[in-house]
């Protein structure tokens, strides 16, 4: 993986005079910042490019990159009679929250971000935004899902993510209703922050359905061994498992449940098999494995958003990148994309116009159809339900982007 | 007096620093406090007693989750940030008592891993703590302004009082103790020195106010979450900062946490992905060319409370 | 039944501990440096067959030659260049300085390979078979008996080679195999190099059971920690029973515990032995 | 006569060797007795027992009426049981005076800085080392650090003394010095008890001598009386000549 044109802006002179003064407190009044930017806009991006998540922080780095690259190369953002140009400024935060906070205010104070993608996640989203509602700096969260990033009543803060209960909710709804005859269901959950609250979604919904949950485990993060929870399941013979993790859990956790010999009707994990990385390291494993995801490149909206039609933005990312983008990084994308549309209705980039402009969109973009609720959080979303089938993930709902039917058994 | 008084200066002068109006200055003063506060409380069992000691983390979590617990519970954020340092006291008697008997690396590993087994318990005990899904404190209904200076005053405040333990611990007979049982532990029970309760002391001087940070630090970003707070980097960053300002000595590890704050924003700032590197780099050129850290290049030839070769301490551990 | 997998599972599983952490156990014995740039060599030797698979095609298990010849060198430079030059310094120096050279190390190779999860698949996975009931999973199995054969093979070396005698001598007592014409330094290197090379071909067995990324090294190292304490320090076969019964006692502990605490098992054990048996499950035994 | 240290019936065990087998033994105020015997018979064991390194496995130790066998170092050194080692053990890195202050600290009753600084030097003094107070501790000779170890017992104001072959390593002219300088100790009225290899020192210091022999006391007495016990002779018999050789040796390499 090559960097894209990462832009940390340095304000070294203006910074060094700044910690001068605090660690020698001399005359720190005649301090300067840096001039204001002319014909730039700069969007400030905490990333955890170093630490646990930098998987993560890659994918959401692609999807700014391909953002900014698209909307420069289109002459940048006219507003009025103004045109600016895009520059995402990084910072890495190390996979630290209070990085992440730190890195926030860093942004906004010393590098004059006019605005803020959020950090990774459900946790450094919420933390942070409590530094961008204070300086009135607007924000778009492209990964955080729990409803309680958003109900802190602030103003500046909208995300991208549908609450975790859109995603297990059809799950459980279409393999209930299946006509297989799946009765039972064991829960295998990450015990860390997004995938053990999805995991919870998940037995609600799947309760609400009737099925029986038999177990619900969790395991630790950085555990390199499942052998004795899939001994376990082995013995139970449940019709249907879901696991949660993040790609490298899921890799391991499906290359075991094959040693051990679990062949369920149904196996769903969240967050792996949207990643191409899963398809790839799986191999035939990968095979019917069953997944929710935000966004899926199979959908198809006519957006009115500087990507276009869903099957335009594949196609940009696959030119830039060479590989298909996934919900992660189309997120990201659409996070510029739709930051792009409000400061043009806005016609502006004054934060309370281009705040009141996101809280009142109502457009359809590449990602999907964007309306947020009075949270901030979007709510116009269906996120789509798929399966890996033949090697490439195939959408099996909702119907009018469906491409195959769910299969059932088969999976060894 | 005449050293103490230039000292009492600059603290004077750095809580003058709100009047400057920039917050992310605040933000970054409060950092350096809190490093402050992390580098002399290790000082006492690394720099004084010569133990190589790892369980900063274990002190910072720990006392991060009984303030916010605490403070979850409705009980009033000072009494909780008392009761943080209380419990890391507390917490440093017993595993004092328990791995203070082990030397050189058997030391440093056990204080290592309390870390990692606390960053366990804290993520499965979820009904307590939230587990891996961290856990949030109650906003202040303050101006943010106002929380930024309250932060930086209290950290200050708490930097001062570490800075204050440490002056007393060196003046101390404790000091003069401790100083004996990092040359030599043995003769040191011989000339009559109580090395079990000394050490003990020291660990647990090694952990009140880290204990009181972490809950000041809970309080101040809202939330917090097992990996952030227990990380191993919180136990090798005050080494580094007291190794860089001079392990041993009462300043020394102020100057290093200042000196390690300034380097490591200045990375940050310019360096995107490297900064990890950056440290490493920073480490080994402080081994192999400042092995007195900077009041060690000054030191030379003074002769009581600073030995010159702080770095000299506990025995190699076979 | 179910206790005979989980057995199975663990000693499997265990034989992967004691190959990660043979190594480090020889290199704190031997120099008494506890190494923490351990883990990401272990780490490298899995880069390093995942590339060997990918662009030249050489199975896992045979890239163990080229990952241990690697490392091998590159742990003989950083002890002759570096670490040697603070031998005998105070266990904190040595403790940072290692632990600086990882934090060099580690991001090097994720600026080098990216953060990505990367997984050898075999173009034939072995698959498990069944015997009596008992799933045996052939990839592990075949790698923990690659392991526990290197790890062998360390044992015979140190007690038939010239080397592997002078490397004994050298931990028994320093001083006099330096009376006795062994240039100790020379030795100090080849053992952290050797320490490097059994981390590399543990990195390789890895490659095909864990998805490959920098920021494994500490899980690594923690085991190599626990296994240590756990088998008693310094001795090749307290390295091979402590990561056997780490396995196990994961293994179960996951089993009557949960899955979540396995982890906390392991740890909790290295506290309390360390407290009451620093020595071992084994007691003290030297690489004789 | 009450005794100031008394064993009563020491054994010390590790695993399955028993460096010390019932040894009982009684040393009177004011005494110097030497504590002899071939290599690993179980003198420096000993002198560790009573000061608080190991517990004896069975047996008391009494030490001015207090049952002393169980306490920790630090204990016994307050209670007044100084003792030097065959290996000296300074506090490397500080001043000679800093040194000597560490046990008039901490072992002779709660002083100040002051207090302590005062009894250090006398200490000093006494030893004839106050012109080297300033100087690192690791900057001494092999004699002076040996001394310093003395001023260091000084300091503590010891009821008894235990001295492991202090003079281990020293020329004859700084022998001499040694033994005036204990002999002084003596006169102050502290109870000495010494481990000594040269049987010279041993005949010239002691008034009452304890032989150890593989781990059991094989006699006392005066120097005359033991050196003429038939047990001693035997016992050292087997390897009499070869110590007498390794004596001669080492004397001649001092001269």
């Amino acid at each position: 993986m090559k960097k894209q044109n990462t832009t940390t802006r340095p304000l070294w002179g203006g910074a060094a005079g700044r910690l001068t003064a605090l660690a020698l407190l001399a005359g720190a009044a005649g301090l300067t910042q840096s001039a204001a930017a002319q014909e730039t806009m700069k969007v400030g991006a905490p990333l955890p490019l170093t630490g646990a998540l930098s998987p993560e922080g890659l994918k959401q780095q692609r999807g700014y990159d391909l953002w900014a690259k698209t909307v420069n190369e289109a002459g940048g953002i006219t507003v009025g009679n103004k045109t600016y140009n895009v520059e995402i400024v990084y910072v890495d935060y190390e996979s630290q929250t209070p990085r992440a906070v730190q890195s926030a205010e860093r942004l906004i104070t010393e590098d004059g971000v006019s605005f803020l993608f959020s950090p990774f996640g459900s946790g450094a989203a919420k933390a942070a935004s409590s530094v961008s509602e204070r300086y009135q700096i607007p924000t778009v969260a492209p990964t955080a899902s729990s409803p309680s990033v958003y109900d802190q009543g602030y103003q500046y803060l909208f995300g991208t993510f549908t609450p975790n209960s859109t995603l297990t909710t059809p799950l459980a709804d279409i393999v209930a209703n299946s006509g297989e005859e799946i009765k039972t269901v064991a829960i295998y959950a990450r015990n860390d922050l997004f995938p053990l609250a999805i995991a919870q979604e998940m037995e609600a919904s799947a309760k609400a359905q009737g099925l029986e949950v038999i177990s619900f485990d969790e395991y630790a993060i950085g555990t390199m061994d499942h052998g004795s929870a899939f001994t376990l399941m082995r013995q139970s013979q449940p019709d249907w498992v879901f696991a949660t993790g993040y790609i490298n859990d899921l890799i391991l956790i499906r290359k075991q449940m094959a040693d051990l010999g679990i062949t369920p009707k149904v196996l769903t994990m969240i967050a792996g098999p949207a990643y191409k990385e899963f398809i790839e390291a799986s191999g035939p494993l990968a095979e019917n494995v069953s997944s929710a995801a935000w966004w899926h490149p199979a959908v198809s909206y006519e957006g009115e958003d500087i990507f276009g039609a869903t099957t335009d933005y594949v196609a940009a990312f696959e030119a830039e990148y060479g590989s298909t983008p996934d919900y992660a990084e189309a997120s990201a994308s659409a996070a510029g994309a739709i930051l792009q549309v409000a400061i043009e209705k806005a016609g502006t980039i004054e934060p309370q116009a281009v705040r009141d402009a996101l809280a009142g969109l109502d457009i359809v973009t590449f990602y999907g159809p964007v309306r947020f609720s009075e949270t901030g959080q979007i709510n116009s979303l269906e996120p789509p339900v798929f399966q890996i089938q033949d090697g490439t993930a195939k959408v099996v709902f909702p119907e009018d982007v469906k491409q195959a039917d769910m299969r059932y058994g088969d999976i060894n | 007096m005449t050293r103490v008084l230039p000292v009492v200066l600059v603290i004077a002068l750095v809580a003058a620093l709100p009047l400057l109006g920039d917050n992310y200055l605040l933000r970054l003063g409060t950092m350096g406090a809190m490093y402050a506060v992390m580098a002399l409380s290790w000082n006492v069992i690394g720099g004084f007693a010569g133990y190589p000691s790892f369980a900063t983390a274990a002190f910072f979590g720990l006392g991060a989750y009984t303030g916010a617990i605490l403070q979850g519970a409705g009980v009033y954020m000072p009494l909780a940030w008392v009761a943080a340092c209380l419990a890391a006291a507390l917490f440093a008697g017993l595993l004092g008592l328990a791995i203070l008997h082990l030397k050189g690396h058997y030391f440093a590993i056990a204080s290592l891993v309390v870390a990692e087994v606390l960053l366990e318990i804290t993520t499965s005990w979820t009904s307590l703590t939230g587990g891996g899904m961290g856990l949030n404190l109650p906003i202040l209904r303050i101006s943010v302004d106002a929380q930024a200076r309250l932060f930086f005053w209290a950290m200050l405040a708490l930097a001062s009082l570490t800075l204050a333990m440490n002056w007393i611990v060196a003046n101390h007979r404790l000091g003069f103790g401790l100083r004996c049982i990092r040359q030599n532990e043995d003769a040191s029970g011989m000339v009559g020195i109580n090395t079990t309760l000394y050490k003990v002391i020291a660990f647990i001087l090694s952990a009140v106010f880290v204990g009181g940070a972490g809950a000041l630090y809970a309080s101040w970003v809202f939330y917090i979450e097992p990996p952030d707070v227990f990380a191993t980097l919180t136990s090798v960053k005050p080494i580094v900062m007291a190794l860089l300002g001079g392990a041993g000595t009462v300043l020394g590890p102020v100057i290093g946490a200042v000196l390690f704050l300034v380097m490591e924003e200045l990375v940050w700032r310019n360096l995107l992905e490297i900064h990890a590197a950056a440290l490493g780099i920073l480490i080994v050129i402080l081994i192999f060319f400042l092995p007195g850290g900077v009041l060690g290049l000054f030191k030379r030839r003074r002769k009581p409370a600073a030995p010159s070769r702080p770095l000299a301490s506990a025995e190699a551990g076979r | 039944m179910l206790y005979a997998q989980i057995l199975i599972n663990g000693l499997v599983l265990g034989g992967l501990y004691a190959c990660i952490a043979v190594g480090f156990s020889l290199v704190w014995g031997v120099l008494n440096v506890i190494n923490i740039l351990h883990g990401t060599f272990v780490v490298l030797g899995s880069y390093i067959a995942y590339f060997c698979y990918v662009h030249l095609g050489i199975h896992p298990f045979l890239s163990i030659i080229v990952s241990g010849g690697i490392l091998f060198v590159l742990g003989f430079l950083v002890q002759a260049g570096l670490i040697n030059r603070v031998m005998g310094a105070p266990v904190l120096t040595t403790l940072v300085l290692t632990f600086g050279l990882e934090l060099l190390l580690n991001n090097g190779i994720l600026l080098a390979f990216s953060a990505d999860y990367r997984t050898v698949q075999l173009a034939n996975p072995l698959g498990s078979t069944i015997i009596g009931g008992l799933v045996f999973p052939l990839e592990r199995v075949v790698a923990t008996a690659l392991a526990l054969g290197l790890t062998v093979l360390l044992y015979v070396m140190l007690a038939k080679s010239r080397i592997g005698r002078a490397i004994v001598a050298v931990r028994m007592d320093a001083e006099a195999a330096a009376l006795m014409g062994v240039n100790v330094k020379r030795i100090y290197a080849v053992t952290f190099g050797v320490g490097a090379l059994m981390a590399g071909a543990a990195g390789s067995l890895l490659a095909i059971v864990f998805p490959i990324s920098p920021l494994n090294s500490t899980e690594f190292l923690g085991i190599a920690f626990v296994v240590c304490v756990l088998g008693g320090l310094g001795s090749v076969a307290g390295a091979m029973v402590g990561g056997l019964a780490l396995g196990v006692i994961e293994s179960f502990g996951a089993l009557f515990i949960g899955p979540e605490h396995g982890l906390t098992i392991a740890f909790t054990l290295l506290i309390l032995l360390l407290i009451f048996r620093p020595t071992g499950i084994m007691g003290r035994r030297g690489y004789e | 006569m009450t005794a100031i240290l008394s064993l009563d019936n020491v054994t010390q065990r590790f695993g399955g060797l028993t460096a010390l087998d019932a040894v009982s033994l009684d040393i009177a105020p004011g005494e110097v007795v030497g504590l002899i015997g071939p290599n690993g018979a179980g003198k420096t064991t000993l002198v560790n027992m009573v000061s608080g390194v190991y517990k004896p496995s069975t047996g008391t130790i009494t030490f001015d009426g207090k049952r002393i066998d169980g306490l920790k170092s630090y204990q016994i050194a307050r209670l007044g049981v100084a003792r030097t080692y065959q290996v000296v053990q300074p506090f490397p890195e500080m001043t000679v005076l800093e040194n000597v202050m560490s046990p008039a600290t901490f072992a002779a009753g709660n002083l100040g800085v002051e207090a302590a600084q005062e009894k250090a030097l006398e200490a000093l003094r006494f030893c004839g080392l106050d012109e080297q107070a300033q100087m690192r501790a690791s900057e001494l000779t092999l004699a002076g650090r040996k001394r310093l170890e003395l001023a260091k017992s000084l300091a503590m104001d010891p009821k008894v003394l235990l001295l492991d072959e202090v003079n281990a390593g020293l020329n004859p002219a700084e022998i001499d010095l040694a033994l005036d300088l204990i002999r002084r100790i003596s006169a102050k009225g502290v109870t000495i008890v010494i481990i000594e290899h040269l049987m010279k020192v041993v005949m010239n210091l002691c008034s009452r001598i304890v032989v150890l022999h593989h781990g059991a006391k094989i006699a006392e007495g005066t120097p005359a009386e033991v050196t003429s016990d038939p047990h001693v002779i035997e016992a050292y018999l087997g390897n009499r000549y070869a110590r007498k050789q390794a004596g001669e040796a080492k004397e001649g390499a001092d001269g």
